[in-house]
């Protein structure tokens, strides 16, 4: 292990690793552009310089491997000077249209402009004409003209997802970045390059324009999109909601997680905010009169509800609960005591299969498109989808008085003769959901709940990792988080559940349930937690988490 | 610490704060007596040297504007008559007032990408800072039309659209000496 | 039964002469502050308000101002207490105008050989009633605060409490020299105590033989109007204060007890350091050279005389102290809140006490 | 050997491209002899004679042979550098064309010498002839039993092929050279490692230029010490300088190491043409900074050179006469960087093509008081802040004219100025 | 328009693979090889080569633009290639492409209408000896005059 210093901090590096990345460890900030923790490293931008003692040229830190011994100078003056001059360079054909350039306020080169260059410019001269405004993928947009060639992008497609679309073609300051001609950039992981992008050459259509990023407040959440469960910073506007248009999310960003998703998520992930403002979104509780869906009030519904389930309870008529791996393991934790504490329910399954099998692949995106199928299965839930069927049979066979459905589009699964059958074979059906689908056209009530973004908990992805999902925005009209619509049903009927946030509601599944056990949300933190079907947390975690727990309550 | 403490402490004298509400009243006073003179010469036919009062008989006579006021927004159009301003929303950010509210939207002509589809001012908000008019990199807001006369009967009258922002033209005439100051005071 | 019958006439007549005297004085004495003010400061003033063409130098300002305000909405805000909010003005108003009661503004007047006093009500406390009436000053502008829901308002009420109450002390303490020099507590008696010369040429005033209470008493008056430099508690233009709530004729009448109050302090610096109604050197003469034969039928002619000699000195004091007021109004600028206290508790009240010891060894030993 | 003490020149003179006329000079000799020695022998031979490349950089040869890691499991490549495309150098191109079979008996040698059984001979895209040459030698030597199996009769295997790049300079830099011969784009790469560590398709590789592949079989033939006797005390023997531009007999010259500037553009090359008095002298192709007339007493070695701040490259010397337009000369050579540079690293990227702007609109007329600063920091910017030399060589090139000839380039300024501010009245009137 | 490799070609190709270790590395000499066959290498082609060399297209055509032998459009008959560079330079290579220019109509770059000839100014060609000098397809033609000028042309252009 060599010992280097930086800066006068003496650090112990692993033999093998780079300047930059043992600076990245001990906190000091070494300019980059070309350098990505995922990428390969090129050492062709240059920023990176810093004086090294006893070699006579700047070094690249993203390059030069540590050696025992070296002195690293980042803040020396020629160092600056040299960075300076990159910079100073690298603007030279850039053109300066941060006014309309979606990057400003996350681009590296206003940032270290700011930090190392704030320089007069000397440039006079005409800058080259290069292509601007090109969509090159369905997502994306290339602007050569403010391409800084690091080929960040063009390593991601060789090396993450292996598509091979872009290249740099021409030399000298004529050098452009394109795709290869006729051909997209539309790999399942495209948008990962716009993320990459350290200047504003690629931005992503969907966010092109809408507003400017030093507005957005993030919020760290876990994407619902499959059970990989890639960790992401939600990103809204909440400060200026006229910029919104109707769309609260304005953008998701992969969050570092070594464990999980590395720096990247599937395009599919990225975009599947949508559900939380689309048209189809569950904003009002509702209630069938005479045959048509009409709009009511918790006031109203709760009340039926629970005359419903309490006439059900006493005539000895069965009370069916499907369960949903949409919910988090808070939810289904409150609905499984609730439902086999008081509705005395044993028979919970949760899983609907698509009938079609859905695009998967060996990196990121999982067959499974629903985030806590595992932690339902941790939780006592039957995953098996011939349970769900068995269940719906015994609605249509006419065993079943009140059919409580969460989220499920049933039709996606079954066949449109079974679901109708076993929805009018219950006499009443209470959905509970987030968006509204064949199921829930057919219910007796609809209970609105929030999507992933407007509620904390945590989902348990397929490695049986445990991660944190918080509030970014506020719950879209009535609708409330699924463990509070079903503590506020047991206040009124059998034993009542005591939970005000979801953190009580995992507490009390920690206590229960023995996958999770030692866990707490500050345990969990940013990484996640892997929780074991035997019960006890892995050796190395189960330390990590008590540290955890005593650095959070220290 | 007091901010005052790095001025002379004041003696006792001064302390009870006479010395300064004498001469004090005694300025505002002589400038009374002197003005007052002044009226009752006039109010009596006699006339004058210099007015008692310096003020413009707004609205009959107008206060030139200086070029540096800072009157109404207006958009600077291009020659297209399209707007200059490319929806960056610097001006939008650095408003203290939070007056301004643009949402951008793609321009067909590709080399300049970005206009603004709503750029709504609320005048009802705006303190006329003029921060906007330094913090535009495009020169497209400037606060030189020379309107000062705003009011409306609800605050949605208060707001002024793009469009409306776009019609606007600059004052020209204006006056870069001090004006004649012997204006005839109504008493 | 006539005595009483004449009583009444008489209390009656004084108090609506008084009444509609005060009434119509307060709104006058918005165009004399714009005016004023203006003239201060190289403006014209108000001057647009018209009838008919008749601009009467802005006088109809103040005709147009009360219009506006019996006209305007009178608001109340939610949660706020309505009782209280529609009583607060009033409490404000009633006992700024009920101050005025105890004031003299002339000798006796003799009708048919009756006296009648020249004051409302000739209260040999009049001293104490006025403490009384001042300390209850205070409650208008609390509960009209406190009602109002409102938390700037409230805050405005409690700078305003706390700033009257502190220089209600100076004031009470500054006017015991006073009762020391003149040996009185009846108004009435203290302003003809004022009639007397000094080493036969210097009236015996108060502002002479009282000069810092004299001091005080101004500061501190001035400060219980609330008016700049003490407009801590309601600062018109940058900190909102305890009447932010009102509209329409709830604020009017805390803006009349404003200039209400201005004129009451006015009257008794006027009473108790001004002389009174005395009109030195000339009250003499107008007894020598006027006889006392009736005027009028019920008049004795030098007596009326006289009697209107002192109502106009009495006024032209009074005038003269306003003027004053607005004249220190639009000079200094506000003090600090810290300042404010500072001068109430460690400056005026110290002062204040110490002029009682001053005094008191001097009229000891002096007699 | 023969006349005057030159080595190659009398092999180019007499077409040793084909088999029979280099059979003449004991063609394939040395070889043979070096095929008995062992091999580190071989490099301790080469190491001794101060053979150092000639392509540029002048490295020792022989260190760089022993730098070959002992028995490596990877296979070993020798891959030899023909892609001379520095303005003002041309020798290369003389001994593939007609000094073929001394190279392909060097390569022998060398491949002997560090174990390579693979062979590339990387040559410019542009010398059509040249490489057609050089096959038809190659398929010479294969008949001849010289190359393939069995080297000449040894148990020596050994492929040789001739790999044609398609008009890049910056392939004339090893690692450059290294990925274009493995089908990428001639990005040079980053150091460390070096090829000889991990070069042509990751294995140990010796890139080695012509010239100095030529010159191995005359020293094993006639041993280290005669050719290292010829030369200075650090750099041996014999190399070609090729002298172009103004002067009276542009061509290659095969002389000692150390040989003065003064006597190269005087006598062998017959002095400057009309008589005309000397402006400036390029010593070592176009990367060099230049020379004032009163600095070409040197001896051309590469430590003499580097000692006044230049350099000896390829040494390719280019004379200009006093009629010599610097402004332009000095853009002509930035604009060669313009046009090779290779777009990896940004300084260089862009400082070249800025530099060239400047220098365009200097030369159009549009020249500014600045411009001269201009150029020379940002000729100091580009330089030693990037991958492979081209950059430094850029800097180099821009600081090193104005360094040098600053008066020149200060009156052309004035000029220019003058004369633009005569042709528009508005501004005569301003200034 | 479609692209095919003659059987000749393919020989050639199939010889050159076996020179590399792996294929990727015969990209330039295939290249030449396409380019010698069509004249050019047309945009076709370059999936073409991708698939015989085993890497993506992209990789090829950045390879293609790189170097500045490589044609991606057709040119004339006879490709000048006039040498601008330092030792060319300084013996008067601007006066001979500026009588190229006149002469033809031509700048760097084009083509004359008839397809004859193509100028294309390049940096130095190794034979500074010769200066100023041309590459006339594959030959190169040094100590150029105006007269020689007139002399290429006129031969070439009949």
């Amino acid at each position: 292990m060599p010992t280097i210093t930086i800066d006068g901090k003496e650090l112990t590096v692993e033999k093998g690793k780079t300047i930059i990345q043992a600076a990245d460890e001990a906190g000091i900030d070494i300019p980059r552009y070309c350098y990505h923790p995922g990428l390969s490293i090129v050492g062709q931008c240059r920023i990176c310089l810093v004086e090294v003692e006893k070699m006579p040229k700047l070094q690249v830190a993203c390059y030069t491997p540590v050696m025992d011994g070296m002195v690293v100078h980042t803040q020396s003056e020629r160092a600056r000077k040299g960075r300076k001059d990159v910079l100073e360079f690298l603007l030279v054909n850039h053109p300066i249209d941060c006014p309309v350039c979606d990057q400003a306020g996350e681009c590296f080169l206003q940032d270290y402009y700011m930090k190392f260059g704030l320089y007069d410019s000397k440039m006079l001269e005409d800058k080259n004409k290069k292509s601007k405004a090109v969509p090159i993928g369905k997502h994306i947009v290339l602007d050569s003209e403010r391409c800084i060639l690091c080929t960040r992008c063009i390593r991601f497609c060789d090396e993450v997802s292996k598509t091979n679309e872009l290249g740099i073609f021409h030399r000298g300051d004529h050098a452009e970045l394109l795709p290869y001609p006729g051909k997209t950039v539309d790999n399942p992981y495209s948008v990962n390059v716009v993320d990459i992008c350290p200047v504003g050459a690629l931005t992503e259509k969907d966010f092109r324009f809408r507003t400017r990023v030093w507005y957005l407040d993030e919020t760290n959440s876990v994407c619902t999109g499959c059970s990989t469960g890639c960790n992401i910073e939600v990103h809204t506007n909440k400060k200026r909601e006229y910029k919104n248009e109707g769309r609260r999310v304005t953008r998701l960003k992969p969050r570092f997680n070594k464990d999980v998703n590395e720096y990247w998520i599937c395009d599919e992930g990225r975009y599947s905010f949508t559900y939380v403002d689309a048209a189809d979104r569950l904003g009002v509780v509702m209630k069938r009169v005479k045959g048509e869906l009409q709009e009511s009030t918790w006031a109203e519904v709760m009340p039926e509800v629970l005359t419903a389930l309490q006439s059900a309870k006493e005539n000895n008529k069965r009370i069916a609960v499907l369960g949903s791996p949409k919910m988090t393991n808070e939810d289904l934790f409150a609905l499984k005591k609730f439902a086999s504490q008081t509705l005395g329910v044993s028979q919970m399954p949760v899983t609907v299969l698509p009938k079609e099998k859905p695009f998967s692949d060996d990196f990121l995106i999982r067959e499974d498109k629903n985030p806590n199928t595992k932690g339902a299965g941790y939780l006592g839930y039957d995953t098996d989808h011939k349970a769900t069927r068995k269940l719906l049979d015994d609605c249509a066979s006419g065993g079943v008085e009140l059919l409580i459905i969460f989220h499920h589009d049933l039709e996606a699964g079954f066949e449109t003769e079974l679901v109708k059958s076993a929805l009018s074979g219950a006499k009443t059906v209470v959905f509970v959901g987030s968006n509204a689908n064949t199921t829930s056209a057919r219910a007796t009530y609809i209970l609105p709940s929030c999507t992933y973004v407007e509620k904390e908990g945590t989902f348990t992805n397929f490695a049986g990792r445990v991660q944190k999902i918080n509030r970014a925005i506020e719950p879209l009209g009535d609708s409330l988080p699924e463990w509070t619509i079903i503590r506020n049903l047991s206040r009124k009927i059998g034993k009542a559940l005591a939970y005000f946030e979801a953190e009580d509601v995992f507490k009390d599944l920690t206590k229960n349930t023995a996958a999770f056990s030692g866990m707490s949300y500050s345990a969990i933190g940013d990484g996640g937690l892997v929780a074991e079907e035997n019960g006890k947390l892995k050796q190395g975690d189960a330390k990590a988490a008590a540290q955890k727990t005593e650095t959070a309550t220290a | 610490m007091n901010v005052h403490d790095k001025y002379k402490p004041l003696t006792w004298w001064e302390k009870t704060y006479l010395p300064a509400i004498i001469s004090g009243v005694l300025l505002t006073f002589g400038h009374f007596r002197r003005n007052m003179v002044n009226h009752i010469k006039k109010a009596i036919g006699m006339k004058p040297k210099v007015s008692g009062a310096v003020t413009f008989q707004y609205p009959e006579v107008r206060r030139p504007f200086w070029p540096r006021l800072r009157t109404l927004h207006r958009l600077v159009r291009r020659e297209d008559g399209s707007p200059r301003c490319v929806g960056c929303m610097m001006c939008e950010t650095v408003c203290p007032a939070h007056c301004i509210y643009i949402v951008a939207e793609e321009r067909p002509e590709n080399q300049i990408e970005k206009q603004p589809r709503i750029f709504d001012i609320d005048l009802g908000k705006c303190i006329f800072c003029g921060y906007c008019v330094e913090a535009c990199p495009e020169d497209a807001i400037r606060m030189d039309t020379g309107i000062v006369e705003i009011s409306a009967y609800t605050r949605n009258d208060m707001m002024i659209r793009r469009d409306q922002l776009l019609s606007l033209e600059p004052k020209k005439e204006y006056y870069t000496e001090r004006p004649d100051l012997e204006g005839k005071p109504v008493l | 039964m006539a005595d009483f019958i004449v009583g009444a006439v008489e209390y009656l007549s004084k108090f609506i002469f008084f009444i509609i005297a005060v009434l119509v004085i307060s709104p006058v004495l918005t165009w004399v502050e714009r005016k004023q003010s203006a003239v201060m400061q190289d403006r014209i003033g108000a001057n647009r308000a018209e009838i008919l063409g008749l601009r009467m130098l802005g006088l109809f300002h103040a005709l147009a101002d009360s219009l506006k305000l019996f006209t305007k909405e009178y608001f109340v805000p939610k949660g706020a207490d309505r009782l209280i909010f529609h009583l607060a003005p009033c409490i404000s108003i009633f006992f700024a105008v009920m101050g005025f009661a105890v004031i003299p503004h002339a000798d006796t007047l003799i009708i048919s050989g009756q006296p009648v006093e020249m004051q409302i009500v000739n209260l040999n406390i009049g001293l104490l009633y006025f403490f009384a009436v001042l300390g209850m000053a205070v409650y208008g502008v609390v509960l009209g605060a406190w009602a109002s829901n409102n938390n700037y308002a409230l805050l405005g009420g409690l700078r305003a409490s706390a700033q009257m109450i502190s220089y209600e002390v100076s004031i009470g303490i500054s006017l015991v020299g006073i009762i020391l020099v003149y040996q009185s507590v009846d108004l009435m008696e203290i302003t003809r105590a004022q009639g007397d010369l000094l080493f036969g040429f210097l009236p015996k005033w108060g502002i002479f033989l009282q000069p810092l209470a004299f001091f005080i008493f101004m500061a501190a008056g001035i400060a219980e109007t609330k008016r700049i430099p003490f407009d801590a508690p309601e600062g018109e233009s940058e900190i909102v204060g305890y009447f932010i709530e009102y509209s329409g004729m709830g604020f009017g009448m805390y803006f009349l007890t404003d200039f209400l109050e201005t004129i009451l302090i006015a009257c008794l610096t006027v009473t108790f350091f001004l002389g009174g109604w005395q009109a030195p050197f000339i009250d003499g003469w107008i007894l020598q050279t006027f006889s006392d034969s009736t005027f009028l039928g019920i008049f004795q002619l030098n007596n009326f005389i006289l009697t209107i000699v002192q109502f106009l000195a009495f006024v032209f004091k009074v005038c003269l102290v306003i003027f004053m007021m607005m004249t220190i109004r639009w000079t200094l600028p506000r003090f600090r809140y810290d300042q404010i206290m500072n001068l109430g508790w460690k400056m005026l009240l110290p002062l204040s006490l110490f002029n009682i010891v001053v005094t008191a060894i001097i009229v000891y030993f002096i007699g | 050997m023969s006349k005057n003490g030159k080595i190659l020149t009398p092999l180019i003179e007499n077409d040793c491209n084909l088999l029979e006329n280099y059979k003449k000079f004991k063609g394939y000799e040395a070889a043979k002899k070096a095929l008995k020695m062992s091999q580190d022998e071989v490099i301790e031979e080469v190491q001794k004679s101060n053979l150092r490349g000639l392509g540029g950089a002048g490295f020792p040869t022989g260190r760089k042979w022993a730098f070959i890691p002992k028995n490596s499991q990877k296979p070993v490549y020798l891959v030899i550098n023909c892609d001379e495309s520095e303005p003002g150098t041309f020798k290369d191109k003389y001994i593939v064309s007609s000094a073929t079979h001394v190279l392909i008996e060097g390569i022998i040698i060398a491949s002997y010498a560090i174990g390579a059984h693979t062979c590339y001979i990387y040559i410019r895209g542009e010398y059509v002839e040249p490489a057609r040459r050089i096959e038809a030698a190659i398929k010479e030597a294969y008949d001849a039993g010289i190359l393939g199996k069995k080297v000449l009769g040894t148990d020596f295997n050994l492929d040789v092929y001739v790999h044609r790049g398609a008009g890049a300079y910056i392939c004339g830099e090893e690692t450059a050279l290294l990925n274009s011969l493995e089908g990428k784009k001639g990005w040079p790469r980053m150091k460390p490692p070096f090829p000889a560590i991990e070069g042509l398709f990751r294995c140990p590789t010796i890139v080695n230029n012509v010239e100095t592949i030529a010159y191995v079989p005359p020293i094993i033939q006639n041993g280290p010490k005669w050719f290292a006797d010829m030369g200075t005390e650090r750099s041996g023997g014999m190399r070609f300088y090729g002298i172009s531009g103004n002067v009276n007999k542009p061509g290659i010259y095969e002389l000692p190491v150390g040989t003065p500037l003064r006597e190269m553009i005087y006598e062998h090359a017959g002095g400057i043409p009309g008589g005309k008095a000397l402006k400036c002298v390029v010593p070592g192709g176009v990367s060099a900074p230049p020379l004032r007339p009163d600095e070409i007493d040197v001896p051309m070695d590469p430590d003499a050179l580097a000692k006044i701040g230049t350099m000896i490259g390829s040494a390719g010397i280019i004379v200009m006469d006093e009629d010599t337009n610097l402004v332009e000369m000095l853009m002509a050579s930035i604009r060669f960087y313009h046009h090779e540079s290779c777009a990896q690293c940004t300084p260089c990227r862009e400082g070249t093509g800025w530099l060239d702007k400047i220098l365009q609109r200097m030369l159009s007329g549009g020249a500014r008081e600045r411009d001269i600063d201009d150029l020379y920091e940002i000729g100091d910017s580009i330089f030693g802040n990037t991958i492979c030399p081209l950059g430094d060589s850029a800097g180099m090139v821009a600081k090193g004219y104005i360094d040098k000839f600053r008066g020149e380039f200060e009156a052309y300024l004035s000029k220019s100025i003058a004369a633009k501010s005569a042709n528009s009245p508005e501004l005569k009137k301003a200034s | 328009m479609s692209f095919e490799l003659t059987k000749e070609s393919k020989l050639v190709i199939d010889e050159l693979l076996t020179r590399y270790p792996n294929k990727r590395a015969a990209a330039l000499p295939v290249l030449h090889v396409v380019q010698k066959q069509h004249g050019y290498i047309p945009a076709e082609a370059e999936p073409l080569v991708a698939e015989i060399l085993e890497v993506p297209p992209v990789k090829i055509r950045e390879v293609l633009m790189f170097y500045t032998l490589f044609l991606q459009k057709e040119i004339g008959k006879n490709h000048l290639q006039v040498c601008r560079s330092v030792s060319c330079w300084l013996r008067g290579a601007d006066r001979i492409i500026k009588q190229i220019n006149e002469k033809l109509g031509i700048h760097d770059g084009e083509t004359t209408s008839d397809k004859q000839f193509t100028l294309t100014e390049v940096e130095c060609l190794g034979d500074c000896e010769h200066a100023p000098m041309m590459q006339l397809n594959d030959d190169y033609i040094g100590d150029l005059t105006a007269e020689k000028v007139d002399e290429i042309i006129g031969k070439k252009g009949q």
